[in-house]
């Protein structure tokens, strides 16, 4: 991401303007994902409002401990990911380059621990499209839902299921691309790049890893704990 | 003379000696220092070559469909193969040239000379968007070889979803590429504008083609990601066979929602920088400063926000609630407003100016014209109950075409021959040039004023055989779209001719203001010697005070 | 090491007063970068500790029943919680609390625009019927 | 070729509705026209009357507040002018009266197929009476078809998975084009056929020649082959509700809520997805009727529940066919919304 000769790039008067460029240029990029995960996110939302019974069931499918464990690994892994950005500016390099292993340690526990639920919502048979067949264990977990808010149709659980992967595999593909180019960092830093002179890849890599922490902030409520069918249809 | 430490990016440069100046063109040579080049100059003459390329694709496409209507019957190909003409002739056409055209080319080449910094922001990102659009082309071009998509360039399911057997996954994915071509190049622009403004170079005497390619970056930055997630939720609909926007469960109108969100902005992204290009031309060759700056510079913007919020208007009669329809429609209507603005502006500056005639202003002129004529007809369209009698039928490719056509590419033509000397350091031949644009002129409105007839009377879109009355109208477009055929061929040929045998071009060959023509032609590889600082607003021709009217 | 700063000698030192400022206004009022970055460690700790209580509470909530009210109360807490959530992230792990008011339009600009899609998209099935034509 | 005189130049104004889209566009294409001359002629004047003959640049004119808010205050106020006419026609569009003639379309791919709620049925034609005001409800079996009638200035997508409506009300006999106007595959452009109009005595002469078994007893039969009589039969071992006199009646919902009126939709999701809203007090054991009963099917039946009157459910052994003329019963008025 960053030149190694000279931080400072021909075509910029000083190094502070290349600073604000980069920085300007990241929360730009950020703006356009927010519209990428927006689309999204827009469908989902009308389909709830849409099929509000089948999505609450559909998410009360979700093992909400789980995915309470996820966002506060996730969380932690931003915060280690904000220590590194502060680690890079004052220049010590020790605790970069701690703090950019833990922050990968945790994006792959976090990998794991969806890898986990995946695996899991197969073998209930709830993975949509050819494979979905729920099973007698899963239908039975509904009965109470079902005596007081009548039959869900099961279509309707497998249209959330569909956005449920859609939209944990777009978060967990921008993880594993934010994992990438931290093992890139990680690297280089180890021989010697990412001085105080110029910490701003860095900084950018925390910038896009913030932005993914928030979508999970957004997406772990929207897909898990919306359990509710209230008392609408 | 570019004097100074040797340049770090050319360092295989030939010392300066005294006659021959070191431009981009030869600062190096060999496709090596043309591939890996960050120079904006150079990555600008690639995405011209490129572009061009898929321009006379598309236009290859187009030339098959008039030949097709030419006979009520369908007889020159099977439905099918027509069906693939016009998607692809819309594909091509909407992702390859228009959307990137201007920004890439001419945006690319001038925003970082005319606000007088070295390069754009991110050399290197630059130079990956021009990758990322050839990768993509191959993409689609593979996809098109492969037997071609049949679902019209909007994609509109369940047809892609369930009903094509084409290869829609190929040029879908393609299609997304290229956004992020698009978003790239935009973001690019948006960095540059915002940080290396050279001194002195306040928001307000920004050239109104920085204005607008600014604005337009605006909307591509917040329009293309949403066409690519929706693009991305056809694919996976059809490879997984999840019924995301097929029913019974999926709302095929929830996809036309998120297509027209992104695809009614893009048509602002089209016409926007052809806006910009005609305020530079209409007052270089009326050598007198824009009428009205503020007005025009903040209708650019006004344009980039409101082109959000209109895009129900292409769903009247798709089964979109009355109430929504009625928003819709009346917010189309404002969004009139900034355009209607801009063309009188242009038109009051050429008031008691001292107007050349020369190519790009004839160009610019025809702009006026055609542009008028396709934005009114928009109004027509806005209006809900002439809109359910129309929308779907040859009306709206003739409104859509006379912006498309008669606005961006008439853009398009006038800002290539008004910066081709910067560009190349040669001058066009005049003669051949007015006489192209001549005929440009006439093919056009040959080819598309009969559409409007027809469409109004009820001929649909996309038919491949149609009625018998409506034959007379369509030979008169076929016959049209032949001499516009043409006329494209033109300038083609003689702008390659003046590569070799043009007229050497000075500096300020038109004798304009503006930073790009302080430098020489063709610019140094960092375009200006020392950076330049900016005292005045621009397009100041006269000496004395400038009057209000 | 500093890069070749020795150009032509032409360039105007920054603190040159006058007309012809070096940078453009809009980044002339901001802090330099790198005091910013070297703030104290103990708020990443309290912000951190307020995130994770955050997602204690939006869990909590969502065990609460709210007996007939409709389904729109839970998503409107539980987006408000995520809402202060990635306010806390935005402002302090990405820094937007020191940085120029450029940032902040483009982060906000990118939400109103997704509140555009959202609204004018739930105008279309909010109002579907309202009138049976 | 044709000869010059059958050229089309102008759509024929042959519905109530024309007339009035008409003089919208005249007076849109007016403004429209109006204002592009002004900018071409000021353009070719300016550029012949100032054009260039000395190298000295003009005296610059910055510009004018009072001009620009001419130019911009008066479009918007011409604009929503534009707007608030085309609102006032769009009502009269997209509201169709009380009395007007059902007629129930499916579009296919590459067809149309009508069905008259007497029990007509064509193949890419309709017949209608002059001077009747026909409610057109319209279906898809695949893709989205779109129904365009050029001369009458309708037009309404039929999207599949729900029903849409349009209406209009001919007011000259004669043959009209019939158009598929939404791309929809190979065929698009065959998916054409005529509206033809006639005289009402021509009309119901051509009704009685097709007589058929109206759409309400064709539901019946299908009503007896699917067995759907054994749990929605009137005895008292039925596992399912009653369907007598509920068209757009108010159904209390399994899960507490009232569904306020039962129209087709409700029905036709009923049928292909009943789990979807369950009546109250009864168990989803009704299996899908999705993929098995078609389009045209499907209207029948809800043709023949909203025909039911109370006791009119067919006994549960049915054997002998149903009676030649169903009863004219008047169709029961639509629940009023509050």
């Amino acid at each position: 991401m960053s030149e190694h000769a000279g931080p400072l790039a021909h075509h910029f008067e000083d190094i502070e303007q290349q600073k604000d460029a980069a920085a300007l240029g990241m929360w730009a990029f950020l703006a356009t994902e927010v519209l990428f995960f927006g689309g999204a996110l827009t469908a989902y939302s009308i389909y709830r409002g849409l099929y509000t019974k089948g999505f609450a069931v559909g998410s009360s499918f979700q093992i909400v401990p789980l995915g309470a464990i996820n966002t506060a690994v996730l969380l932690t892994s931003s915060l280690t990911m904000a220590l590194a950005v502060h680690a890079a500016a004052v220049g010590n390099r020790a605790a970069l380059v701690r703090n950019l292993a833990l922050t990968l340690l945790l994006g792959a526990a976090f990998l794991g621990i969806k890898v986990y639920e995946y695996h899991h919502d197969y073998v209930e048979g709830l993975v949509p499209g050819a494979w979905f067949h729920p099973t007698e264990e899963v239908r039975d977990r509904i009965r109470p839902f079902e005596q007081q808010h009548g039959t869900v149709d099961f279509r309707q659980v497998e249209l959330y299921f569909i956005f449920y992967f859609v939209l944990t595999g777009l978060h967990a593909l921008h993880m594993i691309i934010g994992m990438g180019v931290l093992t890139i960092q990680l690297v280089l830093v180890r021989r010697g790049w990412f001085g105080p002179e110029y910490p701003t890849p860095i900084e950018l890599t925390g910038l896009y890893w913030h932005f993914v922490d928030i979508v999970w902030i957004f997406l772990f409520p929207l897909l898990y704990l919306l359990r509710h069918a209230g008392g609408g249809h | 003379m570019s004097t100074g430490a040797p340049d770090p990016q050319y360092p295989s440069a030939p010392q300066p000696d005294a006659q021959q100046e070191v431009d981009y063109l030869n600062a190096s040579f060999g496709w090596k220092s043309w591939l890996l080049t960050t120079d904006h100059k150079r990555i600008a003459i690639l995405y011209l070559i490129v572009i061009t390329l898929m321009f006379f694709v598309g236009g290859a496409f187009a030339v098959i469909i008039r030949l097709e209507l030419a006979t009520p019957q369908a007889d020159l190909m099977e439905p099918d193969t027509y069906n693939k003409m016009f998607t692809m002739h819309g594909i091509v056409m909407v992702f390859f040239f228009l959307i990137p055209g201007i920004p890439s080319i001419l945006g690319n080449f001038l925003i970082p000379i005319m606000i007088g910094a070295k390069d754009l922001a991110f050399p290197k990102l630059n130079l990956l968007s021009w990758y990322i659009y050839v990768f993509g082309a191959i993409f689609t071009i593979w996809g098109m070889l492969a037997g071609g998509v049949d679902t019209g360039w909007t994609f509109y399911t369940p047809y892609s979803t369930r009903s094509s057997h084409s290869n829609v996954i190929p040029v879908a994915v393609g299609a997304l590429i290229l956004g992020f071509s698009s978003i790239l190049t935009a973001l690019n622009f948006i960095v540059t504008v915002h940080r290396m403004r050279a001194p002195g170079l306040t928001w307000f005497r920004l050239p109104l083609f920085i204005w607008s390619s600014y604005a337009t970056s605006l909307v591509v930055m917040l329009g293309t990601p949403v066409i690519a997630i929706t693009l991305v939720l056809v694919a996976v609909e059809r490879v997984f066979d999840w019924p995301i926007f097929s029913p019974p469960e999926g709302d095929p109108i929830l996809f036309q929602h998120l297509f027209w969100f992104y695809s009614h902005p893009a048509v602002y992204i089209m016409i926007l920088p052809a806006m910009g290009v005609i305020s530079e031309l209409v007052t270089a060759f009326s050598r007198k400063t824009i009428f009205g700056y503020h007005f025009v510079a903040f209708s650019s913007m006004a344009i980039a926000v409101f082109g959000f919020l209109v895009w129900g208007h292409h769903m009247f009669v798709a089964g979109q609630s009355v109430y929504a329809a009625l928003i819709f429609s009346a917010l189309s209507y404002i969004v009139a407003i900034p355009s209607a603005i801009k063309v009188f502006n242009w038109t009051a500056t050429l008031y008691k100016g001292s107007v050349s005639w020369q190519t790009p202003m004839l160009y610019a002129l025809g702009f006026l014209a055609l542009f008028s004529i396709g934005g009114l007809t928009g109004l027509v369209l806005a209006a809900i109950p002439i809109d359910v009698h129309v929308t779907d039928t040859y009306f709206v490719v003739a409104h859509f075409h006379y912006i498309m056509v008669g606005g961006t590419i008439m853009g398009y033509l006038g800002g290539i021959h008004y910066w081709w000397p910067k560009m190349t350091g040669r001058m066009y031949p005049e003669g051949w040039a007015k006489a192209a644009a001549l005929i440009v002129f006439v093919g056009f409105n040959l080819t598309f004023f009969p559409q409007f007839i027809a469409g109004y009377t009820g001929m649909p879109r996309r038919y491949a055989a149609y009625d018998e009355r409506f034959q007379v109208l369509n030979v008169m477009s076929s016959a049209g779209a032949s001499i516009l055929g043409f006329g494209y061929l033109l300038p083609f040929g003689y702008l390659i001719w003046s590569l070799k045998y043009g007229r050497h071009a000075g500096p300020n060959p038109w004798g304009v203001t503006g930073l790009e023509w302080q430098t020489s032609s063709p610019p140094p590889p960092h375009n200006f010697d020392e950076t330049p600082t900016v005292t005045e607003e621009p397009y100041v021709y006269a000496v004395e005070e400038p009057e209000y009217v | 090491m500093p890069g070749p700063l020795e150009r032509s000698g032409q360039h105007v030192p920054a603190d040159t007063p006058g007309e012809q400022g070096p940078v453009s206004p809009d980044r002339a009022e901001e802090h330099p970068a790198a005091a910013v970055y070297g703030a104290n460690v103990t708020t990443y700790y309290a912000v951190f500790g307020a995130l994770i209580a955050l997602t204690g509470l939006t869990v909590g909530a969502s065990y609460l029943s709210f007996g007939d009210a409709p389904a729109i109360v839970h998503t409107l807490i539980a987006m408000a919680i995520a809402g202060v959530k990635a306010g806390l992230v935005l402002l302090f792990f990405m820094h937007l609390w020191h940085s120029p008011r450029l940032t902040w339009l483009v982060a906000f600009g990118a939400l109103l625009w997704l509140a555009i899609m959202m609204v004018l998209t739930w105008s279309d099935y909010w109002s579907r019927n309202w009138i049976r034509p | 070729m044709i000869p010059l005189a059958d050229v089309a130049l102008f759509p024929d104004q042959a519905s109530t509705v024309a007339p009035s889209v008409d003089h919208l566009y005249y007076f849109i294409i007016g403004t429209t026209v109006g204002v592009s001359t002004i900018v071409a002629v000021l353009v070719i004047y300016f550029a012949i009357r100032y054009r260039r003959r000395s190298e000295t640049p003009p005296k610059p004119i910055v510009g004018s507040l009072l001009l620009e808010s001419l130019w911009s205050g008066i479009p918007l106020a011409i604009v929503l002018v534009m707007f608030g006419w085309a609102a006032r026609v769009y009502f009269e569009v997209v509201t169709p009266p009380q009395d007007a003639i059902e007629v129930f379309v499916v579009g296919r791919q590459w067809m149309w197929t009508v069905q008259h709620r007497e029990g007509q049925r064509e193949k890419n034609e309709l017949h209608v009476p002059v001077g009747k005001p026909i409610k057109i409800t319209l279906a898809s079996e695949d893709v989205i078809h779109s129904f365009f009638v050029p001369d009458f200035r309708v037009k309404q997508d039929a999207v599949p998975g729900r029903y849409t409506h349009m209406w209009f009300q001919a007011t000259k006999p004669g043959r009209y084009r019939l158009y598929c106007a939404e791309y929809c595959g190979t065929e698009h452009s065959k998916m054409i056929g005529w509206v033809v109009v006639q005289d009402p005595a021509e009309y119901e002469e051509w009704l009685a020649s097709r007589a058929d078994l109206s759409m309400a007893l064709r539901g019946r039969q299908l009503f007896l082959r699917f067995q759907c009589v054994t749990c929605h039969s009137a005895d008292s071992q039925a596992k399912a509700p009653v369907l007598e006199a509920i068209y757009n009646r108010p159904v209390r919902l399994q899960d507490g809520t009232v569904l306020p009126a039962a129209n087709d939709d409700y029905l036709r999701e009923s049928i292909l997805n009943p789990p979807a809203k369950v009546v109250a007090g009864y168990q989803p054991i009704m299996p899908t009727f999705q993929g098995v009963v078609t389009e045209d099917e499907l209207l029948q039946l809800i043709g023949f529940i909203k025909s039911l009157r109370p006791g009119e459910t067919p006994p549960r052994n049915e054997q002998s066919t149903a009676p030649q003329s169903d009863p004219k019963a008047p169709e029961p008025k639509p629940f009023q919304k509050k």
